[in-house]
């Protein structure tokens, strides 16, 4: 509450003999303020821009040189690059950061719609795939969600050629924030949704066989 | 209560009467369905919801459905529905109970009715002050820079359920899909072929070929018998390693030989 | 490197004795350490995490213990986030920054309620919302919220048809600022006056146990 006082305070008023007027914050409360700013910002900040936007008053400098004090030995540091400020991690922890660089990249749409099609009819040969794509899968494709661990080898299919099935993991379930491949929404909830807007094409069973279909397939991957 | 002028004949009424009618129905599209307009009727009466009275209510939708329908106005199917439904309300509440009836009793239904408003009003008041809260990237927010110090490279994939629905979705609706099917007429399972065998191995003390397992109806088509000899082949070789059989060919390409053993 | 190895130590390996020969930082390191991490992420990041990116003995949640009332009062605070920590700028703060990054989509009154029912109902059907709404809910409103990724499927709720459920998700959370959904405004008045009961109409048969599992899910979230 107290800061929104301050705030009207950086607004020109009508009293232009203002600095004398209007008491700055304590240089705690800037330094709280310049924190928050390092903190938040994606570019180094410099002095004058500090000032600019810290309510009339404010001693940017005075206040970043105690917040550096502050983060002295801590684990993130208040640095000075060129003429500006940034918090940054302390050099010695570099280490712990390696997790961050790593680059993601979308998967492709073959290896989108593959996945899909495990994920929905699994347990399911590539051959099976294939029909439902109308289309050939590279082994690449495969490869890499067998990489990513989000599908892996199921039961044969007691089939001739006895082919190799595939089914999701729990990695998978894990990403796409699922409990279960069951809580998969189905075709129905896919259109109420919005995201199916076609009808189906004459031939294709009713919606309320769809439910069933996919617990038989299911409940064979489960046995 | 609703205001007395608005029950007189249509053609009669005074023109404010007529105006503010016409305001309150060209409201019906900022409504939310009839449960909205009914909590928006209920204010009137200024009272706790728990303590509104259900008949009152139920006579000021109706007659706010009256006006509408004076005025030509086209209103929902649900509005009409909830209008038909506070009508048998209204005489549930005003009649003696029936003895003989089932059913919920008026007063049942009407607490019921209270109850849903008190819940839609208590989530309309939730929802204005969860989006009241602070929030991020208004009111607090992260760090500006997620940090990279050591480059270690190493490319993560990713896809968002959405993707994965979207994708699905339209493989689903591509005008060629049927919904997969293994196509098995022309197929002949092993496990179809071994139960087929098991019935005829036991008279087979003598070598016999092969072609001869092959079930009826699967000698012809060559596509079907093409699949009914791989098929009886695999069951050959099962009930050769479960001891049960004998199998032999004399040269490469000659007829495969069968026989039952004696012993297994 | 060192983490990679302290990380193998952790599955169940040949050398059992292994914890004794690694000494755990002292406490004091492992705050600066968290703080390293806490910083770098813009996600919340879970004590789990930390425990695997900090060397082998570290005990994260003391750690991040030490470092919330370190930061106590100051411009950027150490905030609970369902099962994970982050750290973010104090609200008090905001005026001073600079909104120009985050353009928030205006929610529209059904999106805003249909939310707030998620969330104080969760795991509700959408059969559920509509019941409180009294009207139907639009594909694009929940296809919206879906994509703020602030609502995600739960699990197939074990009545007549299995409908989905919805749930609201970590960054719901991160977004306005709440430990868990426990802490939503209002809930236990909500609660205690009944209001977040499934009461089905009079005359038609209840529904079962839906108000346990709801329990459940709230005792969930917090363990």
């Amino acid at each position: 509450m107290a800061e929104e006082d301050d705030l009207a305070d950086t607004a020109p008023g009508a009293e232009d003999d203002g600095p004398s007027l209007f008491e700055a914050p304590p240089l705690g409360e800037q330094e709280r303020m310049v924190e928050a700013i390092l903190f938040a910002s994606a570019e180094p900040v410099t002095v004058a821009e500090l000032n600019a936007r810290m309510p009339h008053g404010a001693d940017g400098a005075a206040a970043v040189d105690l917040l550096r004090k502050r983060y002295e030995g801590r684990g993130v540091a208040v640095v000075k690059v060129g003429e500006a400020w940034a918090i940054r991690t302390a050099p010695d922890l570099g280490f712990l950061m390696q997790k961050e660089t790593t680059e993601t990249r979308k998967l492709s749409r073959a290896a989108i719609e593959t996945l899909a099609i495990v994920a929905y009819h699994q347990p399911v040969t590539r051959a099976e795939i294939e029909e439902i794509r109308g289309v050939s899968v590279s082994r690449g494709t495969i490869d890499q969600l067998l990489e990513l661990e989000w599908i892996r080898f199921g039961r044969r299919r007691m089939t001739p050629g006895r082919p190799v099935t595939f089914v999701v993991t729990q990695e998978f379930l894990d990403h796409f924030g699922l409990e279960s491949a069951r809580d998969l929404p189905g075709v129905k909830e896919l259109r109420s949704a919005g995201l199916l807007e076609n009808r189906p094409p004459p031939g294709e069973p009713a919606e309320g066989d769809e439910a069933e279909e996919q617990d038989e397939l299911f409940d064979a991957s489960e046995s | 209560m609703t205001p007395s002028s608005t029950e007189t004949d249509a053609t009669v009424v005074s023109l404010d009467a007529r105006l503010e009618a016409e305001a309150l129905i060209v409201d019906v599209d900022g409504f939310e369905g009839p449960l909205d307009l009914l909590l928006t009727l209920s204010r009137t009466q200024k009272v706790d919801l728990r303590k509104i009275s259900v008949l009152a209510l139920a006579e000021q939708y109706l007659e706010f459905i009256k006006q509408a329908k004076e005025l030509r106005i086209e209103l929902a199917a649900d509005y009409l529905v909830m209008a038909a439904w506070l009508a048998f309300l209204k005489s549930r509440l005003l009649l003696p109970p029936d003895p003989a009836d089932e059913g919920p009793s008026g007063e049942e239904l009407a607490a019921h009715l209270a109850f849903q408003l008190e819940r839609l009003e208590a989530m309309r008041d939730v929802a204005a002050r969860l989006m009241a809260r602070d929030q991020k990237g208004r009111d607090f927010f992260v760090r500006g820079v997620p940090e990279d110090v050591t480059r270690l490279r190493k490319v993560k994939y990713t896809a968002t359920l959405l993707d994965l629905m979207q994708a699905y979705a339209q493989i689903r609706t591509k005008d060629e899909f049927r919904p997969y099917v293994m196509d098995r007429e022309s197929i002949l399972s092993m496990e179809e072929a071994l139960e087929s065998m098991r019935h005829v191995i036991g008279f087979a003390g003598e070598w016999t070929y092969l072609a001869t397992y092959l079930p009826e109806g699967w000698r012809l088509e060559p596509a079907r018998r093409r699949s009914a000899t791989a098929a009886t082949f695999a069951a050959a070789l099962e009930l050769v390693k479960a001891g049960k059989a004998e199998i032999r060919q004399t040269a490469s390409f000659d007829p495969i030989q069968l026989r039952c053993r004696r012993d297994g």
